[in-house]
């Protein structure tokens, strides 16, 4: 019982964390400010979920498949993130600034 | 000399894929053993024909021992830091002042510069947006998102054993 | 079962949401972004009929090898949907 | 007009369709007529009969062999279609998207991909290899071992991917799939039985079970390998350049 309880509240500290990082992809005003949120808080409500998953099922071989997908999770979102960051600033998009931008978000 | 180096980093990389094929198997029966190694050697060959070589040559057994370690302080620095960027984002006012900032890390070699980097994107309020030779390009949410990188930077020369070297600051 | 059935509608109704958008988006590169999508959700579907040979393909082929090849039929030819 | 000739159509057709479906035995209902023949015999007997733990590898290459092998005809004429109109890639004179991109491929993402690609490849051995125990097999360990050839080609260029994986070795795997099963079908021949049985009357009454399960996976790692070389093989035929010169290196 008591099992159940602290990987119910894991998962939902992982839904909580996904609904945060989408609000902040719809907040953000950039391509790089939404790379924030969106690799970051992804990543880590999929590992609150996973660690969840863990403690939900105890003791046994899935444990280590579960720590495999959060090993490959970080790496690939972290080189995901990094990617699409890196065209980003290839393609010479310009990124929002806080001084010189307008108000209503346009950036330089 | 390098020949040595090359040997050990396939040992490394066979008992590494055996370790992950026992996982996924999920079992210890001699007979999956079998199979595993001899599937494990047959993807260790295939892997240095196809890439030239089997690991990269900084992954040593102490480094994989030091990285359980390594993982669970990562992950306190990301939770850390993750309350930190909900925060931000959950503030009306969206106090942030993105800015991308050069960095210059000793760390030698490209696994070492990898994984940092990969830390750094991990850890929220900076994206590695490129990497060139030493230098780090990083995108700061807020200016003091910055002040993290030294941190982390020392986090992965303890994961690789490299020393910081003394009085070469700045120097390219 | 409640929660089974909630989760399935929920399910059905993105499965079809993306299945429109990837029919009548003009940009081709988002409509190959959205299919993946629903090949994603359609390997979810599968796993809850339990099928999961079915799902590992769809996964595999539907959402990564299909799309690569689309990508790139997409980089020879245009982007955009001409009327 | 014309549109409202169409609605009428389709609704039309749509009543049609849905009274048919409306007629048609309930879902899951236990006496359909799928449910009272074939599907019994598959579940009670399959363990016995194919030795496969997971029951749909059985049915996919043990009861209908036949199915599959038409299937694995038809990707393999896929393959021959594709390779018909675009072409073998011809090395030297291609370039790969990252060549040609005004984009280098990152250090990161490099090395990153090299320490993941044998993990993806040692995954697919597992799935086919347990094709036989757990959810997996052939086409799905075929299609995942295509995907790491494509993030290795599309991370280090078409010139270099082609250079690891030559044609040479390449053609002969990609009928390795309808080989497979050509082979298996074949010794049943031999053994006394008719194409494509697992039992061989003449060698041995009843088989033993691990030959038969050898057999399957002999046919999962057909499928397996001409799968992921035919994927390979379109997409190198795909993403070829012909305008381009060779690289420098």
């Amino acid at each position: 019982m008591a099992k159940d309880i602290v990987a119910g509240i894991f998962c939902c500290v992982g839904t909580l964390f996904f609904i945060i990082g989408t609000t902040g992809l719809l907040r953000m005003p950039d391509l790089f400010t939404r790379l924030h949120p969106s690799t970051k808080c992804d990543t880590l409500g999929a590992c609150s979920v996973i660690v969840g998953m863990a403690v939900h099922n105890g003791w046994s071989w899935d444990l280590l498949k579960l720590a495999f997908i959060v090993c490959f999770l970080l790496l690939s979102s972290a080189t995901c993130g990094h990617a699409i960051g890196r065209s980003a600033l290839r393609r010479n998009i310009p990124y929002w600034k806080k001084k010189e931008a307008n108000e209503d978000g346009h950036g330089a | 000399m390098t020949s040595v180096r090359a040997l050990r980093n396939r040992i490394l990389l066979f008992f590494l894929l055996l370790l992950f094929w026992i996982v996924l198997t999920a079992s210890l029966a001699l007979h999956e053993l079998v199979m595993g190694a001899v599937c494990s050697a047959f993807v260790g060959v295939l892997t240095v024909s196809l890439l030239g070589r089997a690991l990269d040559p900084r992954i040593t057994p102490a480094v994989l021992l030091r990285i359980p370690v390594f993982m669970l302080r990562l992950a306190w620095e990301i939770v850390k830091a993750n309350i930190d960027v909900a925060k931000i984002i959950l503030n009306p006012r969206l106090p942030i002042d993105p800015r991308i900032v050069e960095y210059r890390t000793y760390l030698p070699g490209d696994l070492p510069r990898t994984v940092f980097s990969d830390s750094i994107t991990l850890t929220p309020g900076t994206v590695t947006v490129e990497l060139r030779g030493e230098v780090l390009n990083v995108h700061c949410l807020c200016p003091y998102h910055e002040e993290g990188l030294p941190g982390l930077e020392r986090l992965v020369a303890w994961l690789f054993g490299v020393r910081k070297p003394v009085g070469e600051e700045g120097n390219g | 079962m409640k929660m089974g059935t909630a989760l399935n509608l929920v399910l059905i109704l993105l499965l079809l949401t993306t299945a429109l958008l990837a029919v009548t988006a003009r940009d081709l590169l988002a409509a190959v972004v959205v299919f993946s999508v629903y090949s994603l959700i359609m390997a979810l579907m599968w796993q809850r009929l339990q099928a999961p040979d079915l799902a590992l393909t769809e996964a595999a082929v539907g959402a990564g090898v299909t799309t690569v090849l689309f990508v790139i039929t997409i980089f020879k030819t245009r982007r955009r949907e001409e009327e | 007009m014309k549109k409202v000739a169409a609605l009428l159509f389709i609704s039309a057709l749509a009543v049609l369709l849905l009274y048919v479906v409306a007629s048609m035995p309930p879902m899951g209902d236990p006496d359909n007529p799928t449910a009272t023949h074939v599907i019994p015999r598959y579940l009670e007997r399959a363990e016995e009969e194919t030795h496969t733990v997971n029951v749909v590898t059985g049915v996919i290459l043990n009861y209908r062999g036949y199915d599959t092998m038409g299937e694995v005809t038809v990707i393999f004429c896929a393959l021959a279609a594709v390779l018909a109109v675009l072409g073998r890639e011809r090395r030297g004179v291609i370039h790969g998207f990252v060549d040609r991109s005004e984009v280098p491929a990152s250090v990161i993402v490099k090395t990153m991909v090299r320490f993941m690609v044998p993990f993806i490849i040692l995954f697919s051995v597992y799935t086919i290899l347990h094709g036989e125990t757990s959810p997996g097999g052939g086409f799905q360990g075929g299609a995942v071992i295509g995907g790491s050839m494509i993030i290795f080609t599309t991370i280090f260029g078409l010139y270099e991917s082609s250079r690891r994986i030559p044609l040479k070795v390449r053609a002969p795997l990609e009928g390795a799939a309808v080989m497979g099963f050509f082979l298996v079908g074949s010794l049943g021949l031999v053994g006394g039985g008719n194409f494509l049985t697992y039992a061989w009357p003449r060698v041995a009454q009843g088989l033993h079970p691990s030959l038969v399960v050898w057999l399957t996976v002999l046919v999962e790692v057909g499928i397996g390998l001409g799968g992921a070389m035919v994927l390979t093989s379109i997409l190198f035929a795909m993403i070829r350049e012909e305008e381009e010169i060779a690289p420098a290196s």
